[in-house]
């Protein structure tokens, strides 16, 4: 009791401020229904969890490395797409799913450059721009495999539907794909070939790059040819077998076909995070201005990507069976008959809840956060990384690769972005601007919360979604001010500033945020 | 003679920029009357492009003052240019004052915005202090852009039908337009120039390398930073009313994070903290955009991101940082290549 | 050397304490400064002295107590405001501005406390009176050679110099050195001794040193205060502390350095 | 007698600062071998170009018969060499049963090392809820060295272990060092001559970033015009 009477004395703006916040904040909530106010709250709480999944990587990103990563925006952007992509045309996933494979085996050869360039003693002598050229040349093959691999969404001839339109009919309860594209056996090997000589180079460039700052290089094992070997024959088998694979996953349903986009889009983000960060951020650890630039500029780059695969329109992802059911029994009285009658919707004192945006999301978003919690406080992985934030020196002379870690944290933190991206895409729609919206959300939460700390990102999370959420409901409902004989109602634009108000004054008032540390 | 040689790059410059109209009309077989005469025609076109080139210039010398000079890094620069855009148009379209009022008006908005920006000064630093100034520019951003304002603002397509004065109509009057605007850059130039040298500038300079050391020394640097902040303010508040009176409208675009980025972007390309720096980052960064533009079409600002994130990793002082890092060896090896040419000149005959 | 100078306590703190969690850094610390002395405050690595350097000059907030000036709390005077008062200081480890020249470093010193520093349109060049007393600092620390260099290319012993040059440009009353030897080459120690006998006697200067090298403490010194976990272990001239039995058994004695003779 | 390291000639900068100009050091088996020197000759520096947190830009460094310089710091660690830094490093946001758990190269290697562990140090048994940020400087002091002894480490790098400490921890802290070195090898850095001589059987004098002179302590200890030349008093 001494210790809160204590606190309150020693914080007393900040408690004024809070206090001050909390009575506006009640008296705003008089002219409204018990039944809207449920409501609000719950689709407070959803636009919560995914703003946390966005914020979350945020913040163990920046606690860690000191890098604001400004592509994040984007990176849930491009989670969503994906998502979309692997739910709506599982056919172009497949497609994908034997180049992607042969590229990431050549990735992994690159151990073995690193031994061999050691032993070769080139590195010394690459210079600064000889890596990044190779890298280039690397990419470049890539993209030269990549034209010829038969990929059946990227053929014009069978380009008379639009994106969009998959959505709408998937919506409507059909899949109907294009036939699959046909390529004589030559073009496809060559094709092949060349993504993983694309793969093998880009990792040339990369050890090289990484050479260059040391005298003696880690032994190889020839273990380590045994994952790069086994993702070809991989790859390869799934170009065989690529039409009943595609059959099969269309016959699965909805349910299914969710599970596998949002494991597709994680994966996937992960693994454009670690990409990221090992290739352009780390040469930069030293500067971190410049950091935020680039990834500045990362995320402008990301955005035209993704608007020239995909164009510009919105695109439609209709939610999983499993959350979209009107008919027989719906909507549900209980959570149980929901989940039993796949009901879309649920009764709730007195309002129409959906299973999916209101519920599921939530649930994810809870989850995630427990998850990332019991790791960061449980496991040894967490506890390098909460002993790296204060001393990265240290932890590297006790022995730990603490740029594994690194790496690791940021393909986390970005995972967790895409996440929120192919979640957020059933319930937002997917569109090239939803990364912008949600990177000034997100920074909004992370500020709020105190940049660095994870559970600072939640509760920071939590503030920006139930106030948007409320500003909305006012936007309909109005809002009874003391000295207007109107009510007073928000226009949507007003939601955002709301936000950033609240941004403002938080940090005015605490500027380290809510769970910030001093200094 | 001596102020001749000492500052010849600056001064060889200007006259190129003054002589450049007439060169264009030159060149493309137009008859100076006829330039003059504001007719269409590649000189009037450059001269538009080179106009963009200067405000854009203003704008990014206002924020190296901020972020290269005195080192607070502000995410809600853009503010500073559209409030002196959108007070510019609307002074003169709503209360139909003139040009003089007009600017006077500017340069207290930017003073006002330069004041408000300050009282987060002293609690919040560094990305913090990003953080929030995004806050406010966002504010603004979305502020002018409600349909509230519709009216007054034009919503999300912007300030139109501003009336310009008959004497600077960018679209009759473009080459009086070009001098005016190039004159205000020089000005503005200078001027910065001065402020760098002088004792406020010195001390915001140290502000930035160590502040901590300045304040121990005797400097409320908040002052110095509160002085840099209007003096930023101001000249992109006037560079937001030149925009005004030069585009046909004010898009809520200068509002947004993205115009920040393009200054960000520019000092970047022209080397953070020279000041000269801003100008050539400004037309090196428009010309790109223009020529990437007019051949790539949609994809133009991919290239450009790209070539932003090689500028970051390969070029990180920027076009003028390194010219000055370098200038001394460079010019050194060259004088080492003419001297070889010469001896093997000399050999032959 | 500084008999028949009145005895004035120039600076003083009370009961000053601070504590970083459960660690008691400095434990009720207080000391009086007699004017145009040198009082030094020894005592082993961890004993509290710099803490208690950073709270003298509010670099550091105390937790309790009072830091008082010719008479006046400066408590929590804001950094600035310390500087115009007359005190200056030097940090353990060096705190200049790296990028600029040693001329310039020493000129945004000279020029700090003058009233030029919002002449927004003038060239800095065109006030002499900076320009001249930072060449005359320069001059006195002996950096003349090097003052067109950037600080950061000067050798550790020269940046230890320009900062003491530093304080000293604004001309203040009293000087707070926090180790101004540290890290310095054995044979450049006598040289910033005799630098600081020198400002001590010419400019009739207080100064205040933190150091551990007892050699430098023991020679130059009017007044030591031997500090050990956090508090006042002994305090008087040189003679009574080398003399004093509880410091030489717990600092100076069985586990410490020998004290020279000197 | 085989040496577990040796550094030839090493050279040492940080950005521009030549820190190190030309270091020799040899570290026998089995035995305690001291750093003496100013403060800011380079010691501290030598134990971290050593362990590669800043490489040396010329020379060798040779443990346990490889040559180990260039390489990364973690994968130097890894070799078996403990450091305690003279900052002690203790992590903040971690318990101190973590800050030992964090130092383990297998599972176990706490259970394990857990009798000489609190043998030596009996009071972080007491502690070993608490956080880092509660401990005094001695208890993290003792902690700093516990953390290095978790590993199997063949070479312990140990950075000023008596500074800012009471003198009955003094004491306390030279048992256990001495005790330490009963089975591991021991490279001390230590401001303190009268500790350091007590403690160690080689030396190795550092003045201005190089090596001036090494040999046994004991006669060290008869030469009393070295003592002052280089390590006394001015």
């Amino acid at each position: 009791m001494t210790g809160i009477t204590n606190l309150l004395r020693k914080n007393r703006t900040q408690s004024i401020t809070l206090a001050a916040l909390v009575v506006l904040f009640l008296l705003a909530l008089q002219g409204m229904e018990p039944s809207d106010w449920i409501i609000t709250v719950l689709r407070g709480l959803s636009v919560a969890a995914v703003t946390f999944l966005v914020a979350s990587g945020f913040s163990l990103i920046f606690g860690l490395m000191d890098v604001l990563n400004l592509a994040h925006g984007t990176l849930f952007m491009i989670g969503a797409y994906l998502g979309w992509t692997a739910y709506v045309r599982p056919d172009t996933l497949l497609d994908l799913a034997t180049p992607f494979a042969l590229f990431i085996a050549g990735l992994m050869l690159a151990p073995l450059w690193d031994a061999g360039l050691s032993r070769a003693r080139v590195a010394m002598r690459a210079g600064r721009v000889l890596p990044w050229l190779i890298l280039a040349l690397g990419l470049g093959v890539l993209a030269f495999g990549l034209v010829r691999y038969p990929i059946t969404a990227w053929d014009a001839s069978v380009y008379d539907k639009s994106p969009v339109v998959f959505g709408v009919q998937l919506d409507l309860g059909q899949t109907d794909l294009p036939a699959p594209l046909t390529a004589d056996r030559a073009q496809v090997i060559l094709a092949m070939m060349s993504v993983f000589a694309g793969g093998a180079l880009v990792a040339l460039g990369l050890a090289l790059n990484a050479a260059r700052q040391r005298l003696a290089a880690p032994r190889v094992t020839w273990r380590a040819l045994w994952l790069p070997l086994s993702l070809i024959v991989v790859g390869v088998l799934v170009y065989a077998l690529n039409d009943a694979l595609t059959a099969g996953v269309v016959a699965a349903g909805t349910t299914w076909r969710f599970c596998i986009a949002v494991i597709v889009a994680t994966l996937a983000g992960a693994g454009l995070g670690a990409l990221m960060e090992s290739t352009l951020i780390r040469p930069l650890y030293a500067r971190p201005i410049y950091q935020l630039m680039l990834t500045l500029g990362l995320g402008v780059i990301g955005r035209e990507v993704v608007i020239a695969l995909w164009g510009r329109t919105q695109m439609q992802m209709p939610k999983p069976a499993l959350f979209n059911a009107m008919g027989k029994g719906c909507p549900a009285e209980t959570l149980w008959d929901a989940l039993i009658n796949q009901c879309a919707t649920i009764n709730f004192m007195g309002t129409r809840i959906r299973t999916y945006n209101e519920i599921f999301i939530f649930v994810v978003g809870v989850i995630v956060l427990i998850v990332v919690w019991m790791l960061l406080q449980r496991t040894r992985i967490g506890m390098i990384i909460r002993a790296g934030v204060q001393d990265r020196a240290m932890v590297e002379a006790l022995g730990i690769n603490v740029r594994q870690v690194f790496t690791f944290v940021f393909a986390l933190g970005v995972g967790l972005a895409a996440l929120g991206g192919v979640l957020a895409g059933p319930s937002m729609g997917v569109s090239d601007d939803m990364g912008e919206s949600l990177l000034l959300a997100g920074l909004i939460a992370l500020a709020i919360g105190g940049l660095t700390s994870f559970p600072g990102a939640a509760a920071g999370s939590l503030l920006v979604g139930l106030l948007q959420q409320f500003i909305v409901k006012y936007g309909q409902i109005g809002i009874a001010l003391p000295f207007g004989a109107q009510p007073f109602k928000p226009t949507p634009p007003l939601v955002p500033a709301s936000t950033l108000l609240l941004m403002v004054i938080i940090l005015l008032v605490m500027p380290n945020g809510l769970f910030g540390r001093r200094e | 003679m001596k102020i001749l040689r000492d500052h010849s790059t600056f001064l060889a410059v200007v006259v190129f920029l003054i002589a450049f109209p007439f060169l264009m009309a030159l060149l493309d077989g137009q008859s100076i009357g006829a330039m003059l005469a504001g007719q269409s025609g590649n000189s009037k076109f450059y001269q538009g492009l080179l106009i963009e080139i200067f405000i854009l210039g203003i704008f990014a010398l206002s924020y190296d003052l901020l972020f290269g000079i005195t080192g607070l890094l502000s995410f809600g620069h853009a503010m500073f240019f559209a409030v002196g855009a959108y007070t510019a148009g609307l002074a003169l379209k709503s209360l139909k004052l003139p040009l003089p009022q007009t600017l006077g008006l500017v340069i207290l908005a930017g003073i006002a915005q330069a004041l408000l920006f300050s009282i987060v000064l002293p609690r919040v630093k560094g990305i913090t202090f990003a953080l929030v100034t995004l806050g406010f520019a966002s504010v603004f951003h979305i502020v002018i852009m409600s349909h509230e304002l519709n009216d007054l603002a034009g919503g999300d397509v912007g300030l139109q039908n501003i009336p310009k004065p008959d004497y600077l109509d960018p679209a009759a009057q473009r080459l009086t337009f070009y001098f005016v605007a190039l004159a205000f850059t020089i000005l503005v130039y200078l001027f910065y120039r001065r402020f760098v040298d002088s004792p406020t500038g010195r001390v915001c300079i140290a502000i930035r390398e160590n502040e901590h050391r300045a304040q121990m020394l005797g400097y409320n640097t908040f002052y110095f930073k509160l002085v840099a902040l209007i003096v930023s303010g101001i000249t992109a508040a006037l560079g937001g009313a030149l925009h005004a009176l030069y585009q046909p409208i004010v898009s809520p675009v200068t509002a947004s994070l993205a115009y920040t980025v393009n200054a960000l972007l520019i000092i970047l390309i022209g080397g953070v903290g020279t000041l000269s720096g801003a100008l050539v980052g400004a037309a090196v960064f428009r010309l790109l955009q223009f020529f990437l533009d007019k051949f790539f079409g949609e994809s133009s600002s991919f290239i450009l991101g790209v070539v932003y994130v090689a500028l970051v990793l390969f070029l990180p002082y920027g076009i003028i940082g390194t010219w000055r890092a370098h200038r001394l060896e460079w010019q050194a090896a060259w004088r080492a290549r003419f001297a070889r040419v010469a001896t093997m000149l000399n050999r032959k005959t | 050397m500084s008999d028949d100078v009145i005895m004035e306590i120039i600076l003083e703190s009370e009961q000053l304490r601070k504590e970083f969690g459960a660690l008691v850094a400095v434990n009720d610390v207080s000391i009086k400064i007699r004017r145009h002395t040198i009082h030094s405050i020894i005592g082993a690595n961890g004993a509290g002295k710099t803490t208690f350097f950073n709270l003298l000059t509010n670099n550091v907030e105390p937790t309790a107590g009072r830091v008082i000036f010719k008479g006046r709390d400066i408590t929590r005077l804001p950094l600035h405001r310390i500087a115009h008062l007359g005190i200056g200081r030097s940090f353990q480890i060096t705190n200049i501005f790296p990028n600029l020249t040693v001329l310039e470093n020493v000129r945004l010193a000279a020029q700090a406390l003058g009233k030029d520093n919002f002449r927004l349109l003038d060239h800095h060049r065109h006030f002499q009176r900076y320009e001249e007393r930072a060449w005359q600092v320069i001059r006195q620390v002996g950096l003349t050679e090097r003052a067109r260099m950037p600080a950061r290319t000067l050798p550790h012993g020269d940046q230890r110099k320009l900062e003491v040059g530093m304080i000293l440009a604004p001309d203040p009353e009293i000087l707070l050195l926090d180790e101004p030897t540290s890290g310095m080459a054995a044979e450049f120690v006598p040289e910033m001794i005799g630098l600081i006998r020198q400002i001590h006697r010419t400019g009739q200067k207080t100064i205040l040193l933190v150091e551990h090298n007892m050699g430098l403490v023991m020679s130059i010194s009017d007044y030591i205060t031997v500090m050990h976990q956090g508090q006042i272990l002994a305090e008087g001239t040189p003679e009574q502390i080398a003399a004093n039995q509880v410091v030489q058994s717990a600092y100076l004695g069985r586990l410490g350095w020998q004290v020279s003779e000197q | 007698m085989s040496n577990l390291l040796e550094v030839r000639d090493v050279h040492t900068f940080i950005g521009q600062f030549h820190i190190l100009q030309g270091v020799t050091v040899t570290v026998p088996k089995g035995a305690i071998t001291t750093l003496l020197g100013r403060n800011g000759a380079g010691k501290t520096t030598t134990l971290k170009t050593i362990l590669g947190l800043t490489p040396p830009r010329t020379g060798q460094v040779i443990f346990d018969g490889r040559e180990i310089q260039g390489q990364r710091t973690f994968e130097i660690a890894a070799l078996g060499i403990g450091f305690v830094p003279d900052y002690r490093a203790i992590f903040r946001d971690l318990s101190v049963e973590e800050n030992l758990r964090i130092a383990e190269r297998k599972p176990g290697d706490l259970e394990r090392k857990a009798d000489l562990i609190f043998g030596l140090f009996p009071d972080l048994k007491r502690l070993i809820k608490l956080r880092g940020t509660q401990l005094s400087g001695g208890q993290q002091q003792m902690l700093a060295i516990a953390r290095a002894l978790v590993a199997d480490n063949k070479l312990l790098l140990i950075d000023e272990p008596t500074e800012g400490l009471a003198p009955v921890l003094i004491e306390q802290m030279m048992q256990a060092i001495l005790q330490l070195a009963a089975e591991t090898t021991v490279l001390l850095v230590e401001q303190n001559f009268h500790v350091a001589s007590q403690l160690a059987k080689h030396y190795v004098i550092i003045e201005e970033g190089r090596s001036v002179q090494s040999g046994v302590m004991a006669d060290l200890l008869k030469d009393t015009a070295t003592v002052r030349r280089y390590l006394g008093a001015a």
